[in-house]
């Protein structure tokens, strides 16, 4: 520009400046390599543009050529946070599909492993959450805790992360002997710990200053954009598909629904919280009446599921996961479509992120708990 | 000391010597002195801050290098950060980007001149001490905004902006809040402060102005929980998200410094800088100051950070207010005392 | 509902529109004309059916036909619907049920992202998961790429 | 010649660098800047005539206070903050002039007015006859421009709102 042009432009509503802002795909704060594009003034955002597929790896694709047991290992990137339940929800399609039933020790062991890695996937989310609000030390407490789920995890399947531990049909190994005493001093050792996050998360005023009322999403609109999990119960719809559609053995089991009320990020906190204790109470069930006997079913050498389709949802930690399976008889499925819950959540971002802050868009983020190898697939 | 300076000025004359020459002698020396304490102190300050953060999360901290818990592990951080490679971005204004390091740093080492660090043990009691520590602080400011402009990045000119509207709001209440001990003592000398608490420490009869200074203080320091300019899980690393190596080290010890800055004056206004039985003047006042660094960093690895509408709100809304009340108050007393 | 009821009332109103329906377990399965796919959805979400689960393309390359399945439910009842309208490969248009759902915003730019598929009324529909410069519908069957080298077992 | 000249010169030196650097530098930011150096240069000057709580605030106004709000501005008007100024303009030669004439207005009154480079100031504590004098004798002017100023800034700040009701 000539300098002899250069004059202060006028200051009208029009000309106000409005920053574009890139957030990620390189940012501590959007877990993974989600971008969003925010539109500033000043402070303000007013527009918030996710853009997705930064991980993209063709995981459906993928599916349509592979057999239905090898898929098994790619559903633990799905979620990679929560990897046995991504099993869990695949092989029960699939079981569905065929038609098989699980044997009962089968089903225990799928139960207790899913719930303690609902807990593990909860304290990672407290942990980030924790991160994003400037709060380091919780992320360190829940990662000692996860840390102790890990080893039993560990202990079990002889993985971390990527456990691939369930089978079509059941369970490829039963439980260590240690395992039982093991879950069990967890358990009494991870109760006294959830008030410690009160400590410090719930009850700091500045924690409920800076959560409370903020990325409300009424009930209407939740279901509107299809949300699940603690998200829709946040906003006060009791509606866990354990209890509302069981699958598995999760009709045979006492726990409470945590719900919210004005579905802002602290009710969010709140159900999540609760849900934790919830999962304990679960597995102490599961653990009471888990019967010895055989742990997977007889299973064809070739598995060849019938002409037809099927979608099976499950609650996995961030909400419904769904399976959508189209078989042609073959061995390989000829569509293989994941529903899978961070993406739909996430589709609602732009609508409750609107008109808040910089620093509230990164709690909103945090408290919906996405995961990138999800929503990408 | 006094003593020392003019026998070693009088050496100097002696030999016909013009008389600048051993006053920048003099000089030199101090600065230097003072130069090699901000290091050191702040070397020990990063090892202990990771070590209280550590043992706040149950974690060990560093361990390893220089053996007994790590403590040689500022050391290595520092000759790591000199020896990496000096990077400015393309995009960036080369002159701005360069100087700005420097004046944050200048500014943070400048306030060094009015702490007491015992009887005596000041580089130049200015009977205006406090006064320039007020104003001189207020150039790490200017520093920050180069910093963030000259960098041409959207999270650094936010951060920048951040911190300008926070040192801003902050400095006022934070004024104010000194305002009761100055009005106490009559003076602004820092010395005369500490010698008028040789009966009772001003946290006291001033424990209101106290608490108004150490969170303004906090915020001045862009600490936790007032860490917005730098929040990195908004801004990444805010107004020095573009540095790197030796620059970024500066701002790094800025930082630090700025930190035992506040606590050092806070300890010479509120808590009775070097007065403290048995133990000498200068370890109290040592101790004094490293005891509420612990405060703050205690307080930044428990809190979370607040936002930056509610930052400006309780600078304004609640902090102001209160400090003039504490003002008010005061004078008030003072009056009706005579 | 159960749902034999909601096929029976669905066809009362809207007779040749669909196409073929079956009752599996406690879902209700319909194949309808993409020319009444929003009206058809719509009744069905006014029925209490409000909940779009998930949105799925499937490829019949063998029919020349591109399938989009609703998978709708309700938070109140455990009836299922399953509704399944067929659009030919050669024009892979159908109206866009952004309108009734949110949710469905995010799937439909999936769907027509990967299997092509076009949305009429759609808001914003541009790819989502693949790069916009990227040419193509990866999911469906006789999708092509000459970077990829085909695997050959050793 | 005691240190004192010579820091004199040094800051003379860089106070009329830095001032020339505002008026000529292309880029609003460095002018900007360079002001901050500028004003910092006078109130070393100031602690080099004994006026400390000048120099302070001096230091704690124009650079923690205008400077700062200054460079706020050009920030925040990115469309400025980025390009060249003009610097130069048809009026350059009348400008040149009255400058000219200034200077020399002030360059004979100080040599009339201080013949010696550095008047000793001998008051012993300013600060504190600076206070006495602002509350007792000037009170009257001391407490107008507060009025004045607070004035000012209820002015501002009714400006700078938004009007309630529009976005």
């Amino acid at each position: 520009m000539n300098p002899q042009e250069t004059e202060i432009a006028e200051l009208t509503p029009e000309t106000m400046e409005e920053m574009y802002v890139n957030m990620g795909p390189q940012h501590p704060s959007t877990h993974g390599v989600l971008r969003l594009l925010l539109k500033l003034d000043g402070e303000v955002v007013t527009e918030v543009i996710p853009y997705l597929g930064y991980l993209h790896r063709c995981h459906e694709k993928i599916g349509e050529n592979r057999t239905y047991t090898q898929i098994i290992p790619y559903t633990d990137r799905l979620d990679y946070l929560a990897s046995m339940y991504n099993n869990f929800g695949y092989v029960l399609t699939v079981e569905r599909l065929v038609g098989i039933t699980v044997p009962e020790r089968a089903e225990y062991m799928r139960v207790i492993l899913g719930e303690l890695q609902r807990i593990a996937s909860h304290l990672i989310w407290l942990g980030t959450l924790g991160l994003d609000l400037g709060n380091f030390t919780i992320f360190m407490y829940c990662f000692r805790e996860r840390e102790k789920i890990l080893d039993l995890f560990e202990s079990v399947s002889g993985q971390r992360l990527n456990y691939s531990f369930y089978r079509i049909g059941g369970m490829p190994l039963d439980f260590p002997d240690s395992f039982l005493t093991e879950c069990k001093a967890f358990l009494e050792w991870f109760k006294p710990r959830l008030p410690e996050y009160d400590a410090i998360m719930g009850d700091n005023i500045i924690f409920q200053k800076r959560v409370q009322g903020l990325g409300k999403l009424d009930a209407k609109t939740a279901i509107n954009y299809a949300i699940s999990g603690p998200m829709l119960r946040a906003s006060g719809i009791k509606w866990d598909l354990r209890r509302n559609d069981p699958y598995s053995i999760y009709d045979r089991f006492e726990f409470d629904i945590p719900v919210g009320t004005s579905g802002d990020v602290w009710d969010r906190y709140m159900v999540r919280r609760i849900e934790m204790e919830e999962s304990v109470k679960i597995i102490e069930q599961a653990l009471q009446g888990l019967p010895s006997g055989e742990i997977i079913a007889k299973m064809p050498k070739k598995l060849k599921p019938p002409v037809g389709d099927i979608y099976t949802r499950v609650e996995s930690p961030r909400g419904e996961l769904g399976f959508y399976l189209v078989s042609d008889g073959t061995e390989k499925p000829y569509r293989y479509k994941v529903r899978s819950p961070a993406f739909v959540n996430l589709s609602v971002l732009p609508v409750i992120g609107r008109g808040c802050l910089v620093a509230d868009i990164v709690a909103i983020l945090g408290s919906i708990d996405i995961v990138l190898g999800e929503v990408d697939r | 000391m006094e003593g020392l300076q003019e026998s070693f000025y009088g050496a100097f004359e002696a030999q016909g010597l013009p008389l600048f020459i051993p006053q920048l002698i003099v000089m030199v020396v101090v600065a230097t002195a003072v130069l090699i304490f901000v290091a050191v102190s702040v070397m020990f300050m990063v090892w202990w801050e990771r070590k209280i953060s550590a043992h706040i999360q149950v974690r060990f901290g560093p361990m390893r290098v220089g053996g007994w818990h790590g403590w040689a592990q500022s050391i290595a951080d520092g000759i790591k950060l000199l020896i990496k490679e000096d990077i400015i971005p393309d995009g960036a204004d080369r002159l701005v980007f360069a100087l700005a390091p420097m004046v944050v740093f200048a500014a943070g080492l400048a306030a060094y001149v009015i702490i007491p660090f015992g009887p005596g043990l000041i580089v130049s009691d200015l009977n205006i001490g406090v006064l320039f520590y007020i104003s001189i602080s207020s150039l790490t400011v200017v520093g920050i905004i180069m910093a963030g402009w000259s960098s041409n990045n959207k999270y650094a000119v936010l951060g920048a902006i951040r911190s300008a509207a926070q040192a801003v709001s902050y400095e006022v209440p934070l004024v104010v809040s000194i305002l009761g001990v100055i009005m106490t003592v009559g003076s602004l000398s820092m010395t005369k402060i500490v010698e008028a608490q040789q009966q009772m420490w001003f946290v006291v009869p001033q424990l209101l102005g106290f608490l108004i200074y150490l969170t303004a203080a906090i915020a001045e320091c862009n600490r936790l929980p007032f860490d917005i300019p730098e929040a990195e899980s908004e801004l990444v690393a805010g107004f020095h998200v573009e540095y790197s190596g030796m620059r970024f080290a500066i701002f790094f010890l800025a930082e630090y410094a700025n930190m035992f800055t506040v606590s050092a004056i806070a300890a010479a206004l509120f808590l009775g800088g070097w007065h403290g039985p048995l133990l000498p003047g200068w370890l109290w006042f040592l101790l004094k100051t490293y005891f509420l660094i612990f405060v703050m960093m205690w307080l930044r690895w428990t809190l979370a950070r607040l936002r930056v509408d509610q930052l400006m709100n309780l600078g304004w809304k609640f902090l102001l207010p209160l400090a003039f009340l504490n003002m008010g108050i005061t004078g008030l007393i003072l009056v009706l005392r005579g | 509902m159960t749902p034999e009821e909601i096929i029976e009332s669905i066809t009362s109103q809207y007779g040749d529109a669909i196409k073929a329906s079956e009752v599996k377990g406690t879902e209700a399965r319909m194949d309808i004309q993409r020319e009444k796919n929003c009206e058809i959805l719509t009744t069905l979400k006014e029925a209490g059916f409000d909940y779009l689960n998930c949105l799925s393309a499937v490829d019949r390359i063998a029919n020349g036909e591109l399938e989009v399945v609703y998978h709708l439910s309700s938070l109140s009842q455990p009836t299922k619907i399953l509704v399944r309208v067929r659009i030919p490969r050669a024009d892979p248009i159908i109206r866009s049920v952004v309108p009734l759902w949110g949710t469905a915003d995010w799937h439909e730019r999936e769907a027509f992202d990967m299997m092509g598929i076009q949305f009429d009324g759609h808001p914003d529909l541009r790819r989502i998961l693949t790069s916009e410069d990227w040419v193509g519908y990866p999911l469906r069957k006789d999708y092509q790429d000459e970077r990829l080298v085909p695997y050959e077992p050793v | 010649m005691t240190v004192t000249h010579v820091v004199f010169f040094l800051l003379a030196a860089f106070t009329v660098g830095a001032s020339l650097l505002v008026v000529l530098a292309r880029n609003i930011v460095h002018c900007a800047i360079a002001l901050v150096f500028s004003f910092f240069g006078v109130a070393a000057l100031f602690v080099l005539l004994d006026a400390e709580f000048l120099a302070a605030a001096q230091v704690l106004l124009y650079v923690g206070g205008i400077t700062i709000l200054l460079l706020f501005a050009i920030m925040l008007t990115s469309r400025i903050s980025a390009t060249g100024v003009k610097i130069m303009n048809e009026q350059v030669g009348i400008g040149a002039v009255v400058v000219l004439a200034i200077v020399g207005l002030m360059v004979f009154a100080n040599l009339k007015g201080f013949p010696d480079l550095v008047p000793p100031l001998t008051m012993p504590d300013n600060t504190a006859s600076l206070g006495t004098l602002l509350l007792t004798t000037y009170v009257l002017p001391f407490e107008i421009v507060s009025l004045l100023l607070l004035a000012a800034m209820v002015g501002a700040i009714i400006l700078a709102r938004r009007e309630q009701g529009r976005n």
